[in-house]
């Protein structure tokens, strides 16, 4: 590998795993708040990239601008989703039953995709689509970089949030205590709803960012569910920071590995990962002790 | 009955047992020794981690550090069933039994006895149904049988796990607030089956809240404060510790 | 408070147990005779594929309903045991039926480590790796073309002969499907009785109760997971000798495992015949659903709706649904579904 | 008790779902068109199964559009046998259990008389198993993959004009031909796993690398990767002269969008699949200029039956037709050669074994040139090489076709 072609892979396994982290980073909420394993993350994230591309062949402004009604859609969305759907499941089986309605809402979701849009794959196209920028001999896409950066941002927004906002609070104990929160004082089943909307928020922003640099179809969300799910668990179940760590750490191995292996072995990083976590340490290498218990 | 010194052998005992939950210590070194063949009770308030020690000697958490041992065998962070299979027999905080399986099935559950044929033998052969049978009638609920569990009332269900711990036949027994939730009725029943089970030959460790029924159950108290215990001997004894008090009624 | 007494039932009266059996051999009966009335071999070939289904969800069944974990990725014990019999068959000339079974033999074993790695911690690391281990089988028979053809798929050879016409074919497949189902009830039953069932069924109701018992639980639902994987496997490499042809991205779809869980869930994960009868649903669902609706993804929708229903509102099934409901109408105590605060109000309830 | 009552109702469940599914046995069309009864005056029912939803849909729904034309064209100029022809088009998700079902179901219960072929390698075989079990003549638009014909069919008949692997046979020899300093020295391929896509790829890379010419970068990515970023630095990294790419189409697409953010600017590029595509300027930013396509049709190719089918499909259509349409509809002109030179168009082993007989031993004129095959249905022309020339997708090989000469070296995109 020439060094050329080693920096080229570094700065788009950075750009990919930035994206991939903001988008953990939304099913580390889920968990963290309900214990629920959201399957249909990446198929609201797909419905949020084809509400981006419908945007844009519509009104002919830039799909970016989708993202001030997307984001607020999906938060009221997952808000909605957590107090209808998912609390109506019984606590015992919760996390199990909760896989399955998630399920069932992703293979809703794609089929109506495919029935409003058809199965046709759709591609935003842009003046900029295949600008590019070139830093020191290595040429960063202009589209993967405003993808980044919009990860970037609101990965930051998230955690100022989470930090410094008494809502923040209220969400970080539920997520480590839920009786405690609720014995002082914290009304945990709004703050699980207002998670999920949160969580459903960052699948809002990162569709439109995938709009951007992909082409999309209905069925693209099992493509980003497996990476995902094996991120979160790397990352150890319910805390942001290893989600984050992780989706950084497994999207620059995925990126550098296709280099030697090729794009379909080096995919199954991702799963290799995953079950070395499962197998060595069930709580995950970045994560709290959630993990322990699910 | 006597206050300092624990039997030899000893029953449940654990060195500097620690246990912390995200910097928040809930067992803090705790060095405690239950008597065997007594009824012993741990109480404490709130909070001061009576379950969570449960919860480490049965191996359903495992502590950080220190030792668990029982009848002198090390059993620090063995898997719960081994642990039970070696003769502690548990009850839970909120009474869990398996809810769609009937009271029968209940009490089959705990005939787990060695070896992959063992194992495979049919559940309701006669002998184990009969042993279930008649600890379900000694208990009082035989004729609840067929009933699921959920169908059947708190107090029954209650009744149901104390049978259903028996069934494993454990040397040692330990109940988490085997009164909490029901009438008073049912808890002089509790407290009946306890003393005769205890004039068997069973140990018990009971951790409650109804200090009635803990000074006229046991033999020993052990009280727990902020993870640790503050004071041990026979309940007259306790009764009277400042340090108990001070802990209760946070003077 | 419940009145419990309302439940004692008292042993079961020879009469039951008569209408029992005939249930039980009317159900033999329709299964043998369906080939002769089948009015034609597409239908027969329908039938064939409803069998399949049933396997697969009973041996799914084998760890979903007695332990309640759920894996949605099944589909890779099927494909798995379908790349397994055609490849020992290419690869080594062997049996296709010696085949079948080996290649049963070689997927329980590659369940034991997936079961290591997912079956220690509880219910969502097990249904992350479902998923995960259909994908990286996907990816990895899809890019491994010198062993499993890759994409070009992979033709499995008749074991009948070119003079058995594919009528006769699906005719002796379809009787093979019912002895393979047939098996797999007969495990699910003995399982079910036997103190390893009562350990099951005890994990699946509460683990750390079952454990504190002196279940061996890990053990258990390992057992659990690779008799269910073997069952699968024979499941899936049958289907394979019967259809002819393997392709990756057919044999390891997300959506097939999913169809298993939709099955044995809409029957009832608890009862021996609720997969069988969900299979059955669903086989003709699709089908009927295909003709009308053919040409749109309002399938996707259908099986989407579908499982969300019943995960909703018959998390037991519909056996066991129409059961209580049967129950109800003949004046016996119902079989409540108890909410966390029912229980709740009614240990309060208890307590004063 | 319950359990059996649970049995009860699985089994009276049971018999009526099986009572149902013998209603499906009597469906709306079908149970008064057998083979059978196939009089004079009754249509020709011709079954397809094609993937209509799913991932192979998009082409699918070319074929569909082809399929259809040509059965409009023909019941336009008097049908095929004096009586009129007869679709039955169902999707098969794009899956292969359903593809098999289909035909099932059509041949025996739809009681077709003849069946056309499904879209994609990937289908075609577990479809031609049951076209061959039943005895049927499988003529198909799409399964171009070597591996087909080596499945030992000898009903199958590709109508198309070459298969996979020779489609750019014209391509390399014009290449080693060329003189010395002009000849690419290193190749760079990318192709989706997928039989078709590869085999059209690697005929190229292995006719070259056979010369001597090296082989520098050699990607496959599985059919449904969407980041080409990684495929695309490779390339990028490796400089190579001729850049080969095997794709669908929206693989393509981006393959080429991903190059260009990389800079990428290689001598000569040989992409199938998406370039013949209508969209495909609109979907790069008309960068297109340069590159090279093998493509098995062109509107404006000169063979006799193509202009009838140019004008008969754009009439309908309001646009040229594509590849897809075009092979959808020389199926069509295939079986009817087969159907008026044998004169039978029934289910009947005897009338379909006349069929495939027939056109193991005939050419038949069609949209893509005259066609032959060998006996394991191979057929034996050659793909015409298309390059984008101003913004036109021009013939440039071979030369007796060729509407402009072949750009060397391809401008910057």
């Amino acid at each position: 590998m020439t060094g050329a072609l080693f920096a080229q892979s570094l700065v788009l396994g950075i750009l990919l795993g930035g994206l991939y982290a903001l988008l953990a980073a939304g099913l580390t909420l889920y968990f963290g708040v309900m214990r629920v394993v959201m399957i249909a993350h990446s198929a609201f994230l797909i419905l949020a990239a084809y509400l981006a591309w419908y945007f844009h062949e519509r009104s002919g402004l830039d799909p970016l601008l989708s993202l001030v009604i997307t984001v607020p859609l999906f938060f009221v969305v997952g808000y909605g989703m957590q107090r209808f759907l998912v609390s109506r499941l019984r606590p015992i089986s919760l996390t199990t039953m909760s896989v399955l309605l998630t399920f069932a809402v992703a293979l809703t979701i794609e089929g109506l995709l495919g029935f409003v849009w058809t199965g046709t794959q759709r591609r935003v196209q842009l003046e900029y689509s295949g600008a590019s920028i070139e830093v020191a001999g290595v040429s960063i896409a202009v589209v993967k970089l405003i993808a980044f950066a919009l990860a970037a941002v609101s990965l930051g927004a998230l955690y100022l949030i989470l930090r410094k906002t008494s809502f923040g609070r209220a969400l970080r104990a539920t997520t480590q205590h839920p009786e405690a929160a609720r014995l002082i004082g914290i009304d945990t089943d709004r703050v699980a709803g207002l998670g999920f909307g949160l969580g459903l928020a960052t699948a809002a922003v990162g569709g439109t960012a995938l709009a951007l640099d992909y082409t999309i179809y209905p069925s693209l969300h099992w493509h980003w569910i497996g990476p995902l799910m094996a991120i979160i668990v790397v990352g150890g179940l319910g805390s942001i920071p290893g989600a984050a760590m992780a989706a950084m750490l497994l999207g620059v191995a995925a990126s550098l590995l296709q280099v030697p292996l090729g794009t379909t072995w080096a995919q199954t990083v991702f799963y290799l990962a995953l079950f070395l976590t499962l197998m060595i340490r069930p709580q995950g290498f970045f994560g709290g002790r959630l993990a322990q218990r699910f | 009955m006597t206050g300092t010194t624990g039997s030899p052998t000893g029953s449940v005992t654990t060195r500097d047992l620690t246990k912390s939950f995200g910097g928040v210590r809930a067992i803090d070194g705790a060095s405690v020794a239950f008597h065997e063949g007594e009824i012993n009770a741990l109480i404490g308030p709130n909070g001061s981690g009576k379950t969570t020690f449960f919860n480490c000697v049965t191996g359903m958490i495992r502590p950080d550090s220190g030792t668990v041992t029982y009848q002198g065998r090390d059993v620090t962070g063995l898997p719960p069933h081994r642990i039970a299979r070696s003769g502690i027999g548990r009850s839970f905080q909120l009474c869990r039994i398996f809810p769609r399986l009937t009271v029968l099935e209940n009490m089959l559950v705990a005939v787990q006895p060695h070896g992959l044929l063992q194992r495979l033998r049919g559940s309701r052969n006669p002998a184990d149904v009969g042993r279930a049978r008649e600890l379900l009638a000694r208990v009082g609920i035989d004729h609840l049988e067929h009933a699921e569990a959920r169908d059947i009332s708190y107090g029954q269900q209650k009744l149901l796990e104390l049978a259903g711990v028996l069934m494993g036949d454990p040397r040692t027994i330990m109940l988490d607030e085997p009164a909490g939730g029901v009438n008073p009725a049912l808890v002089d029943r509790i407290a009946d089956l306890v003393r005769e089970l205890n004039a068997e030959g069973r140990t018990f460790i009971i951790v409650e809240h109804n200090m009635e029924l803990v000074m006229g159950l046991s033999d020993h108290v052990v009280v727990f404060d902020r993870g640790r215990p503050i004071a041990q001997g026979a309940p007259a004894v306790v009764q009277d510790d400042p340090l108990v008090l001070e802990a209760y009624l946070g003077v | 408070m419940p009145n419990g007494s309302s439940n004692v039932r008292t042993s079961r009266p020879t009469a039951v147990r008569a209408a029992r059996t005939v249930a039980l051999l009317a159900l033999v009966a329709l299964i043998v005779l369906f080939p002769s009335l089948a009015p034609d071999p597409f239908i027969l070939s329908v039938g064939v594929v409803i069998l399949s289904y049933a396997v697969l969800a009973t041996s799914w069944n084998l760890v979903g309903g007695f332990t309640g974990y759920i894996s949605l990725g099944h589909a890779a014990y099927s494909g798995l045991g379908g790349y397994a019999t055609a490849l020992l068959i290419l690869r080594t000339g062997m049996d296709p039926w010696l085949a079948l079974i080996a290649g049963g033999l070689i997927v329980a074993v590659i369940a034991v480590p997936v079961g290591i790695a997912s079956l220690r911690v509880r219910g969502a690391s097990f249904v992350i790796a479902s998923i995960a281990l259909v994908l990286i089988v996907q990816l990895v028979f899809q890019s491994w073309h010198t062993f499993t053809g890759g994409s070009n798929g992979l033709r499995v050879p008749r074991p009948f002969g070119t003079e058995v016409l594919r009528p006769e074919q699906h005719e002796r497949f379809f009787y093979l499907h019912a002895v393979l189902l047939a098996l797999a009830l007969l495990t699910w039953w003995l399982i079910e009785r036997s103190r390893l069932g009562a350990g099951l069924k005890a994990i699946r109701e509460d683990e750390d109760k079952a454990q504190a018992l002196g279940v061996p639980t890990f053990a258990y639902k390992l057992t659990a997971l690779v008799v269910s994987a073997f069952f699968t496997a024979l499941g899936g490499g049958l289907y394979a000798l019967w259809f002819g042809y393997l392709d990756p991205i057919f044999q390891f779809s997300i959506l097939i495992g999913s169809y298993m869980v939709l099955m044995s869930l809409l029957g009832g994960v608890r009862s021996l015949f609720g997969p069988l009868l969900g299979a059955v649903v669903v086989g003709y669902a699709v089908e009927v659903f295909k003709s009308q609706y053919g040409d749109t993804q309002l399938h996707l929708v259908a099986t989407g709706v579908l499982l969300g229903l019943v995960v909703l509102f018959m998390p037991d099934g519909v056996i066991p649904a129409l059961t209580s409901a049967l129950n109800r109408r003949r004046g016996a105590a119902s079989i409540r579904e108890v909410s966390a605060e029912e229980l709740a109000n009614q240990r309060e309830e208890t307590a004063r | 008790m319950r359990a059996t009552r649970r049995l009860t109702v699985a089994a009276v469940a049971a018999t009526t779902a099986l009572t149902l599914s013998a209603c499906l046995a009597s469906p709306d069309q079908g149970d008064d068109q057998g083979a059978e009864s196939g009089g004079p005056d009754d249509p020709i029912v011709i079954g397809v199964s094609l993937p209509l939803t799913g991932d192979f849909a998009e082409p699918g729904k070319g074929v569909q559009r082809g399929y259809e034309a040509w059965a409009a064209h023909v019941n336009e100029n008097g049908g095929l046998l004096d009586r009129q022809v007869e679709l039955v088009i169902v999707d098969d998700q794009s899956s292969a259990d359903r593809v098999a079902s289909d035909y099932e179901r059509l041949i025996n219960q739809d009681g077709v008389d003849l069946i056309f072929g499904p879209f994609s390698t990937r289908l075609v075989v577990p479809a031609a198993q049951v076209a061959q079990d039943y005895g049927f003549l499988f003529v198909e638009p799409a399964g171009a993959a070597a591996e087909v014909f080596e499945q030992g069919f000898d009903n199958l008949f590709y109508a198309a004009p070459a298969i996979a692997d020779d489609h750019y046979n014209h391509l390399a020899d014009h290449i080693l031909a060329l003189p010395e300093d002009e000849r690419p020295e290193t190749i760079a391929v990318a192709s989706m796993d997928d039989p078709f896509a590869q085999g059209t790829a690697y005929g190229l890379r292995d006719a070259l690398a056979a010369e001597g010419i090296e082989v520098v970068v050699d990607e496959v990515y599985p059919p449904n990767t969407t980041d080409f970023s990684g495929i695309a630095a490779k390339i990028a990294d490796s400089g190579a002269d001729l850049l080969v790419v095997g794709s669908q189409y929206q693989d393509g697409v981006n393959l080429v969008v991903a190059l260009q953010q990389q800079g990428y600017q290689p001598e000569m590029a040989a992409i199938s699949g998406a370039p013949t595509n209508a969209e495909f300027p609109a979907a790069i930013g008309d960068k297109t200029e340069g590159i090279l396509a093998p493509t098995g049709y062109t509107p404006d190719a000169p063979y006799p039956s193509n202009e009838e089918f140019v004008a008969a499909y754009s009439e309908e259509h309001d646009a040229e037709p594509a590849e897809d349409e075009a092979n959808a509809w020389t199926t069509g002109q295939v079986v009817a050669a087969a159907v008026e030179a044998v004169g039978c168009a029934d289910a009947s082993p005897e009338c379909q074994q006349q069929l495939i007989d027939w056109l193991h031993g005939n050419e038949v004129e069609t949209v893509v040139g005259p066609l032959s095959w060998d006996a394991q249905g191979r057929p034996q022309s050659a793909h015409l090489i298309q390059q984008y020339v101003d913004g036109e997708i021009t013939i440039v090989l071979p030369d007796d076709v060729k509407e402009a000469d072949l750009v060397h070296p391809k401008p910057e995109w």
